[in-house]
């Protein structure tokens, strides 16, 4: 066990010492997948909103279309966007490759349909029959889509954090478009894989608690609003 | 006749025409209802009899396949937010929303823009009205499943609605508190003089609370008429099964004198104060309650009884506190309830001949159409 | 006093010093209950009463937090799989499993090991029973409520429980369909003899079925015995509310002549038919369906019904076809139940006059303990 | 839009000929996956099962633990296996490092969390009365059991799936402690990453289509089975 209680004091002493790469790349790895998650959001949220609340033929299917676009390996979207971004893809005009900007494309992609998806299971439990009430009562199509709106914002908040949690913790991608250089595009899961590889362990461990740690309180705030759950019951 | 004047004469609230379809079946088939300015009007029926529907539609919550809702006359639509806004609902499951009683209750008047301390007013005075008075600040989800209800009535009546939907408000609620709430209810809607359709499948709760009661049966309205008609006289066999009866008889006036009826079914002479014109075909029921039983070949004393007969016991059954007899003879089926105690002195059995013994008030009759 | 022969006169089923605690919170509290060989005993009460709890701990299907349960005499428990497999069980939902109707009714069969050609002869002649007959290949999935319900109580049937439970088998069902099984039901576990209970909240399906009825209320048992007494001598407020009639009167038997008690309660006096010795302090009761209403000073002639006296009418409520109608003298409240005919021919209103007629054989009475 | 097409019909071209590397590192990924599943599951699923039938103090911390372990961030698990199999790790002298049976252990310790995970929530599901139905017709413990799982197979069989789709495509983990070594550690997922990175459009995108596919079978599969739900409301 000595490996592991070395490279945990390696840790803290980097990650309180403030000195090195350390803390720039966790502050870059949060200024990617947040810019991504805040453009995920508008996204997907108003996708969500609009699969969740509405009726129409078609609809199945743009939800299958939703789960489809979830299910996508993250290695595949980086593919896809590296092609897209290299010179001779359609947008190698942008020279975005290897830059955060390409990180933040490839994470958007990634967390756009969680947060669509999760919206839309959000918003479509909001039972038939409590819409019906709030129409009885008078409200307008806009106040009962705010008041359903405020009444699954649990189920929006999960969508968040899911999309948060999926891409922060997220390898494959941003390796690809990212490509790991110190300074400019390190994130903390590839400099986790670049570091262990070098055998600086203490160096990979300092990320690897600090992603821990906002993996586990997402996932915990994930089990905290889905268990504090529905009260239509009554 | 004048336009304006026909206006004024129409009902508060009517259907025409209405056709409702989900997937090719038809769930509401009506061609006309009509509800009269107050009225309580109890819409009976089983489940998926397209009760629901047919208050979905007529609140404007759901558009019909075919046909128009009219609002004193003037057709009206689900897109018509005016017009939606002179109708409240009250649901199976009170749906209260995060917060107090008194933002419940304050919901539908603050979607109308009223201000705040108009809003504590009407609220203040719509808790007391439903038995909840100075419970503003409670928590909404605390409440019991009576006092829920009691809040969902109270953020309907606040918005004094000209039209008020009540869709098996009682249903969830257990046999004892069912029975409190619906004369509670019945109550407060007879003070509100409010136009109001209120859906159940509980005929004793549709007799307390209303004015008028519609059966439907498969999409379709099968009666329709005040109570003790609708109740007492069913024409058909499901309508008396439904509402727990043997159904009503048919017969034919033979003669009317001294404000008496005489009718002759299938052999059996009944008197009745209704009075209907000689050679009348109609139907003939009398309510099991009102049937009283002696022991075949007992000398009866003269009384106000008109009508008395011999009759062969069919089947007996307990219903509640009392026992369902079924009577027959020379093939007209009726049914006496009687007291438990009664029936065993009488020792009722079938195959037991007995008089039945009922007043001639106590005959419902209607000419047959 | 013979061991063996206690164990003999012991109660199919019975309990004793039964409590169940669910945090802290008592929610059955029976000192005693037992059911005798092959009769019905149905147990009623408001929904959270701990009605369902103390039917799973008869059952042997959760531990009593103390006390312990007896089959024949013989201590038993949710461990022991001997006494578990005498039991069988209906609850609110069928549950049924996938696959044909057969499996599912053969699926106990099947647990017990019994052998295919054996298990089809059992479950073709159960599901005659029930009505079934010939449906073992139907999908258990496409049957209608009250088939899939039929098909639950097959399924217990067939394993000869010596005690079968009913958890409030036809909660679910329809008003209509109800009444109709609730008879089905009665029919079937009086042809069977079996021990069964039978858990409810509606008084009227329990009175179809049941040759006993116990009444629960926050875990306690508050009233036990046969359906006449309980539903018709209710000795305290809440039990009367909860059967939806005036609580018993009390009174003292002053005189036992030719056959009758003279009954005083408060002032008035009360002829019945049931003798208890002179000096008894009594509850008495009439349900309301045997009370007859006349106009005040109308010349009442002479005839078997020995109690009649003035009242004044308290409360006039309408309660399915009759009007329920509160009577008052000298502080003694009971309550009559007339035809809405009857009712508006008298005129009844509150504050109005009356006399009121019912015979003794129509009065209950018991010696109060 | 060329970039695109060129590289499917490169992709077509490699995957058709059979040559080269594209098979083999198929190869690898499934029976690296297939069998870390297979682990997976015999460890996930008795678990599972214990968690979704019984009650008892205790329990909910469990079911907190599994969700926890469900959130670890594959990096994070790289990281924490390639510690145990370095040479100064506890379980170095096995020599495991850079070796198949070292992904197959990464990916046990992600898809174990969700199978267990996924099964308890399967298992609970089963309504508590239709339990005490089957116990009221005399079922024993074990027959009870047995029917429960029959019931929930549905829900058991997607945490399987889920288990697979989550490894097969994951990427962090397998290249910390496989390292991409090609023709003996060199699966779907690294060979992607590798590739593109050198360019090699063609046959990135030959593994990125198979990946793909896989998922989305994966994904369409899990949808299937959810969407034929409980039928327990009779």
């Amino acid at each position: 066990m000595h490996v592991y209680v070395q490279a945990i004091i390696d840790a803290f002493a980097l990650l309180l010492s403030g000195s090195g790469e350390v803390w720039p790349v966790i502050g870059l790895s949060l200024a990617v997948s947040g810019s991504a998650t805040l453009i995920a959001t508008a996204i997907g949220l108003p996708i969500g909103y609009f699969l969740g609340m509405s009726r129409f033929a078609g609809r199945g299917s743009l939800i299958l279309l939703v789960n489809t676009a979830m299910g996508w390996p993250p290695v595949v979207v980086g593919l896809f966007v590296y092609m897209a971004l290299s010179r001779t893809g359609p947008l190698g005009d942008l020279a975005l490759l290897f830059t955060p900007q390409a990180m933040v494309i490839a994470q958007v992609i990634l967390a756009a349909p969680l947060v669509a998806g999760v919206t839309t299971a959000a918003i479509a439990s909001v039972p038939r029959d409590l819409r019906l009430q709030l129409r009885a009562l008078g409200a307008s199509r806009f106040q009962e889509a705010f008041e359903v709106f405020k009444e699954s914002r649990r189920g929006v908040m999960a969508a968040v954090i899911a999309g948060f949690g999926g891409i922060i913790s997220e390898v494959g991608a941003v390796s690809i478009v990212g490509g790991n250089i110190q300074g400019s595009t390190r994130v903390m899961t590839t400099a986790i894989v670049f570091n262990v590889n070098r055998g600086e362990f203490g160096l990979a461990m300092a990320w690897g608690m600090v992603l821990l740690g906002i993996a586990l309180v997402a996932n915990a705030a994930l089990t905290m609003l889905q268990q504090s759950g529905t009260r239509y019951e009554r | 006749m004048n336009a304006s004047l026909a206006v004024v004469a129409a009902p508060a609230v009517c259907a025409e025409d209405l056709r409702v379809t989900y997937r090719g079946r038809t769930v509401v088939d009506v061609p006309s209802i009509g509800l009269a300015s107050g009225e309580t009007y109890a819409l009976l029926g089983a489940s998926g009899a397209g009760k629901s529907t047919l208050l979905r539609v007529l609140g404007l919550l759901e558009r019909p396949t075919h046909g128009r809702v009219l609002f004193d006359g003037s057709p009206v639509g689900a897109g018509d937010l005016a017009a939606r806004r002179r109708i409240a609902a009250v649901f199976q499951k009170p749906y209260l929303l995060r917060g107090t009683v008194g933002d419940n209750v304050a919901y539908g008047l603050r979607l109308r823009g009223m201000k705040a301390s108009q809003r504590a007013v009407r609220v203040a005075a719509v808790l007391e009205r439903v038995g909840l008075a100075g419970w503003q600040d409670r928590s909404a989800l605390t409440l019991s499943g009576g006092e829920a209800q009691r809040v969902a009535l109270a953020r309907a009546l606040v918005l004094e609605p000209t039209f008020l939907l009540l869709d098996e408000p009682l249903s969830y609620m257990d046999p004892l508190l069912k029975r409190s709430l619906s004369l509670e209810f019945a109550a407060i809607l007879a003070g509100e003089h409010v136009t109001s359709l209120y859906v159940t499948h509980d005929q004793d709760e549709a007799v307390v609370v209303a004015d008028r009661i519609g059966v439907m049966r498969e999409g379709r309205l099968v009666a329709e008429g005040d109570p003790d008609t609708v109740l007492g006289l069913p024409p058909d066999e499901w309508l008396a099964a439904f509402v727990g009866m043997e159904p009503s008889l048919r017969g034919r006036v033979t003669a009317v004198l001294d404000g008496l009826s005489e009718v002759e079914c299938d052999g059996v002479t009944i008197y009745s104060t209704v009075q209907v014109p000689v050679g009348t075909s109609v139907l003939v029921a009398v309510r099991p309650e009102d049937v009283t039983l002696y022991v075949a070949g007992a000398l009866l004393p003269v009384g106000s009884a008109r009508n008395h007969f011999e009759a062969t016991v069919a089947e007996v059954r307990p219903q509640g506190g009392s026992v369902h007899v079924t009577l027959e003879r020379a093939g007209v089926r009726f049914a006496a309830a009687v007291s438990r105690a009664a029936a065993s002195e009488l020792g009722i059995a079938p195959g037991q001949r007995v008089i039945a013994v009922f007043k001639a008030t106590a005959v419902r009759m209607r000419s047959e159409n």
